[in-house]
């Protein structure tokens, strides 16, 4: 598709040790994310979604096989990657401009680009009145917002969201997944996206990635071409081809209430 | 005893070889004799021992008579009275740390030493002693008010001040562990002071006065046994009362205060002793106002105790 | 939420107003219980000794404290003893504030020494510590400083334990964010663990508050010249019940009024931060 | 958290055996760690006691305290003080859960009658109670009731604040989840707040137990005949540390295991109740 | 449609009365729940559903008109009406019987027929080996299960259910919301839903209240009528009349991220 994939997980295994037994967690998964592209992981809960990314992050290692992002292992966390968590993680003692600067100041690379740039971000999603403010000041989606924000400012080739919109109630849900994958297509990055909600990862990615309950192995990737009048997720949701997609990966994903 | 003992309860300010009359009476059955049973606690100071006569929960307590000058002048109506004394001077020894066969008072002078709490009857004695023998305190010796009675051989030992005043057994203690050495006993040279003595509610020795002439002619007996025996004798009579002790410090204590005269042969309180404690009182400035001597004294229940 | 108060005064509904008048209502009646259950007590307390119900030589009684609190006025003495204890007490507390924060810090840092001194920590903490105090002075000499010592084995363990218990309850995922971000161990201390941590840093203060009064007053008992704890000992060794008296009141004025500092400082912190 | 360690027990894997060894390892290095400290440590004292460093009359040493202990036995005397003051311990305990458990329960029933207390609880609360010792006495007498009226003095505050506060953190949900059934006041106590407290009342007896030690040596200090408290108060006064030492170590390890006990208790029912 | 209404929500007006202010949360709302009906209600977030359900369950008392369930006014709680929360809030020191029985005990109905009926319920409904565990031992879906059926032990008339699936994964959650509205079929109980998810609001009700935002009106009120092979929701969300009742809705509530 593209010319060389941006992120690689390369028959990747984890298992988890602890004095209650050992977990295994992910099996022998492999798959590529190319320059540009959006890529959402669905899979039943606990099959290890979470874990995949903490790998891509550097913030684990994989018990077998690699994860190479441009071409490199990843060992550590490295500023090329900008991971967003399921609720935003504010923190309510620093200003929204001192949340967004965290990641700099953590790297220490709060030149003064970087600062501009971080304040272009707030002031381009609407959240430049709101810098001298604190969290607990702003609603639940401005926040998730300023949390993007934060990832963005340390300027990742690759942001993981893992359930990043999942906190909200539904209706914020839809309105706050609109605008970020906006945000995301504008800033031309790359993302994964891991979620539950099947209408959320089939309106916002180019592929569907879905993972077999624990240990997760690759069921399918999904290609998905909606014939939709823009790229915004509510649009692509109107798509024809949406059910049809929707139908086989809730197929494939085997719901079973326990 | 097969006949039914009457309960005395007695409260002591501390626990001391310096009331061994108080122990050989226990221990040598005296009070049983006159049918009563003594139940002792340790008060651990003066102001608890007179609490706990002040509200009922000891009949008779065992402290210096200076809390009941205090308590009186205090406008307590039904004050302690005091009905009988063990010892007639003060039993603290100065100590320092080293023996000194030859000591002269004046040596004290530009020194510290580590008195007893202010307002207490060691310390208003010693200061007493001091001005006596021309030292002023605070100007020609600095004397330290500050630590807990307990805990002054403890100061001493860890390094504060170069004498201290020390009473029984401890002096003896740290002597044998070369920490301490007696120079002088203070209560050689204070002369006589009703020092300890048995008081009770007015009320209650009006209502008993048959139990307080029982115990005190129980205790008349130990005060003459103790009197007509040897140090070694009063040491094994009042080992009972002391737990985990050694005989050969109580000997040596009993030793001393044989030595110091210390010890009262009868219970009755002279009226010249009684003015110097308050004289002492008045010179250390916590004597508000003089109290007259039959106000606060009842020699008649150990008068009769004698007889 | 949303709502601007200011703008909205004026415009009170009837209904509203009903219930604002009901809440000031409960509000005076609460302070009114509250200023008569004082009254009655302190006015029960004065019969009952001028009565002599109770004996004012032994329970004192208002009056007497008043004057009381008056000579020691007069005599200037009164500012100097409240002067000492509250001295030694900001001392213990803030050196116990400081050193307790060090060594909380060095437990969370590492787990392992935390592991290995925890034994040693639960009995530290289990043991009465007015126990030492006899071997205190011999140990520390009888001065201030054995005072200070006092009111630090009191107050050290426990506010320690309070603190670490707070920097272990910060949340994992704001921890896991900074480690996103590549965050040294001292990055996540200095940036997450100890902001998110001044609420639970502030109540072990009320605790560490409580635990200097208890010391300082203990150390007192044990060695001093002056301060309130002073004045007890005295007072009851002189049998003057009233200049005990006087001092405990003086001293729970002092011990609430600090609490509340503290109190208001939380109540503020965690107003300003909502953290 | 589905795995089944039973069934999986004879199927480990050479990674987890590693990883389980290298989890036995460490624990053992801490184990280790802690018995050498102990051991060093008293090694340490016992030699600089021998040859004199430190002054093992004033200090004590490791086997002055064995023989004073030796001493105390063969007297029979050591079972008698450890009895006492552990009977004085349980029963200031005991009353004063008892007694805090109602208060609060008392405080949490009436909104209205805890705010009128509310400033009351505060002075009560930051007051070192230790100071009322002198008076007490006067008011108590001097007896097991004094010492045991001090441990209550000490621990019943404390232990109401922490109760209350843990009736008040129920989640609210579950509150109205009962309400929504018609529950009376009384039911919503019984069948909620109670059961769902017991973490937060157990972690007040830890409090609580701790409170009561130090009580109950307070009051042995005012008034006693015997005991840990009074041995201490004795050996100071005869100026015998080996004895002040060796009830101090009594001490600690007693307070020690009653602590760990109720800490014991305290997982045993988070485990099986995972509230 | 039928004849007397179960509910009558009777131009309710409700204000909220605090120290910062009055909130005006509801205002003249009137409609009826008629026997063996599904009703969902959305709106936006804080509009005052909660508000509207709890004066039905006789835990607040309105401002004014008044709430009739079965033609009498609401006073206080009855067993009339069974309420359910968004979170399970099964008690973790009772088995699953004992929180079953939670209801009864507290009305005093312990009577042997009732806890046969209880005992029923777990059985039918696939609970019945789980009846001594606890709740810690069950998956969010079967805790959310036995929640119901502590609703149903008390034997209501009328279901309140608010954001009872919210707190559950998208997936468990289409299952378990699927799974409750065959039991409520089945035992043939009226039902109130409050929920965020215009999906599942169209999915499951018969009827769907539109509230606007604060202080809320009564928008509009769409009768639901699908063309679906069965009464199960997954079934009827793939009805080609969904996606018309979805975009109306969305449009209705007018989400607009703050
Ligand atoms: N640090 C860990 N130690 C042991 N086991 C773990 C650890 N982290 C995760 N697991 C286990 O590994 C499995 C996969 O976890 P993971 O969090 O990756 O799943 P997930 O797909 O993200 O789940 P969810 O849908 O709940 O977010 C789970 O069974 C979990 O219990
Ligand atoms: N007890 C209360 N006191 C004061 N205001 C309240 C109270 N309960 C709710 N409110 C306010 O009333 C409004 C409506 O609340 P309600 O909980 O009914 O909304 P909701 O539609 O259920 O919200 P959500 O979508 O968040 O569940 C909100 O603005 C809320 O802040
Ligand atoms: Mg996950
Ligand atoms: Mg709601």
């Amino acid at each position: 598709m593209h010319e060389k994939p941006l992120v690689e997980f390369q028959n990747i295994s984890m298992i988890y040790h602890t004095l209650s037994g050992e977990t295994h967690a992910v099996d022998r998964v492999s798959f590529d994310v190319h320059d540009g592209e959006f890529v959402s992981i669905v899979g039943p809960s606990g099959c290890g979604k979470s874990t995949l990314l903490s790998m891509a992050a550097g913030l684990l290692k994989p018990s077998n096989g690699s994860v190479k992002v441009l071409g490199r292992e990843v060992e550590c966390p490295t500023s090329d990657v900008g991971y967003m968590l399921q609720k935003d993680h504010l923190f309510g003692w620093r200003t929204i401009r001192q949340n967004v600067l965290l990641g700099l100041e953590v790297q220490k690379k709060l030149t003064p680009e970087n600062i501009d740039k971080a304040e272009r971000l707030l002031d381009t999603y609407g959240l430049a009145e709101f810098a001298d403010h604190y969290p607990h000041q702003l609603s639940g989606g401005m926040r998730q917002r300023v949390a993007l924000i934060r990832t963005l400012a340390i300027n990742p080739s690759i942001l993981l969201l893992d359930e990043a919109f999942s906190a909200l109630d539904y209706q914020t849900r839809l309105a706050v997944s609109d605008e970020i994958s906006g945000i995301i297509r504008n800033e031309k990055k790359t993302a994964v996206l891991v979620t539950h909600d099947i209408s959320e990862a089939i309106s916002m990615a180019d592929r569907v990635v879905v993972l077999s309950k624990r240990p997760a192995r690759l069921k399918e990737i999904y290609d998905i071409r909606l014939t939709a009048s823009s790229e915004s997720p509510i649009e692509r949701r109107k798509a024809p081809e949406f059910k049809e997609y929707f139908n086989q990966i809730w197929k494939e994903l085997d719901v079973h209430v326990a | 005893g097969e006949q039914k003992l009457t309960t005395l309860k007695v409260n002591e300010v501390t626990h001391s070889v310096f009331y061994a009359p108080q122990y050989a009476a226990m221990n040598l059955g005296f009070f049983e004799e006159e049918g009563l049973n003594i139940e002792l606690t340790n008060g651990g100071g003066a102001d608890k021992s007179m609490t706990a006569v002040l509200s009922g929960e000891a009949d008779i307590g065992l402290m210096g008579p200076e809390a009941a000058i205090y308590v009186y002048n205090e406008g307590k109506e039904d004050h302690p009275v005091i009905v009988g004394q063990v010892t007639k001077r003060d039993g603290s020894f100065i100590v320092g740390r080293e023996a000194d066969e030859d000591f002269d008072w004046e040596s004290l002078r530009g020194k510290t030493i580590i008195g007893g709490r202010k307002g207490g009857i060691p310390e208003m004695t010693l200061e007493y002693v001091l001005k006596s023998k021309g030292l002023n305190p605070g100007e020609d010796v600095e004397v330290l008010t500050n630590i807990q009675f307990d805990l002054t051989a403890g100061a001493f030992t860890g390094g504060t001040g170069d004498y201290a005043t020390l009473f029984e057994p401890v002096a003896s203690t740290l002597e044998s562990e070369g920490k301490a050495y007696v120079v002088a006993a203070v209560g050689e040279a204070s002369g006589e002071v009703p020092y300890t003595a048995y008081m009770a509610k007015k009320s209650y020795v009006e209502k008993n006065s048959d139990t307080v002439e029982r115990f005190l002619r129980a205790l008349a007996r130990g005060q003459e046994w103790v009197n007509s025996h040897t140090p070694e004798e009063i040491a094994e009579a009042i080992a009972p009362s002391f737990a985990d002790a050694d005989l050969d410090i109580l000997a040596s204590v009993a030793q001393r205060y044989k030595d110091t005269d210390a010890w009262m042969t009868t219970p009755v309180m002279t009226e010249d002793s009684f003015t110097r404690l308050q004289d002492i009182m008045e010179s250390a400035g916590e004597l508000d106002q003089r109290v007259p001597f039959d106000q606060l004294i009842d020699n008649s229940y150990a008068e009769k105790a004698l007889k | 939420m949303s709502l601007n108060p200011a703008l909205e005064k004026k415009a009170y509904s009837k209904e509203h107003q009903a219930f604002l008048n009901g809440v000031l209502r409960r509000k005076r009646l609460i302070s009114v219980a509250r200023w008569g259950i004082l009254i009655a007590l302190l006015a029960l307390w004065e019969l009952a000794a001028s009565l002599n119900w109770i004996d004012p030589f032994i329970i004192s009684s208002p009056s007497r404290i008043l004057g009381t609190l008056q000579s020691l006025w007069s005599e200037g003495t009164l500012l100097t003893h409240i002067g000492i204890t509250l001295y030694e007490t900001i001392v213990g507390f803030v050196l116990g504030t400081v050193l307790g924060l060090g060594l909380a810090i060095a437990l969370w840092w590492s787990d392992t020494l935390s592991r290995i001194l925890d034994p040693y920590l639960v009995v530290l903490n289990s043991l009465p510590k007015i126990a030492l105090g006899p071997i205190l002075i011999v140990w520390i000499g009888a001065g201030t400083s054995a005072i200070i010592t006092m009111t630090l084995l009191i107050s050290l363990i426990v506010t320690v334990m309070g603190m670490l218990n707070g920097f272990l309850e910060v949340s994992k995922e704001k921890v896991l964010l900074l480690k996103t971000f590549g965050a040294t161990k001292y990055q996540i201390l200095r940036k997450v663990i100890l902001p998110a941590s001044v609420p639970s840093l502030i109540s072990s203060l009320k605790i560490n508050i409580g635990m200097s009064w208890v010391g300082v007053i203990v150390g007192e008992y044990l060695v001093s010249k002056a301060g309130l704890g002073y004045l007890i000992v005295y007072g009851s060794q002189v049998f003057k019940l009233d200049l005990v008296m006087t001092s405990i009141v003086i001293l729970s004025i002092a011990a609430a009024l600090m609490y509340e500092g503290i109190a208001l400082l939380e109540r503020h912190v965690i107003k300003q931060g909502k953290l």
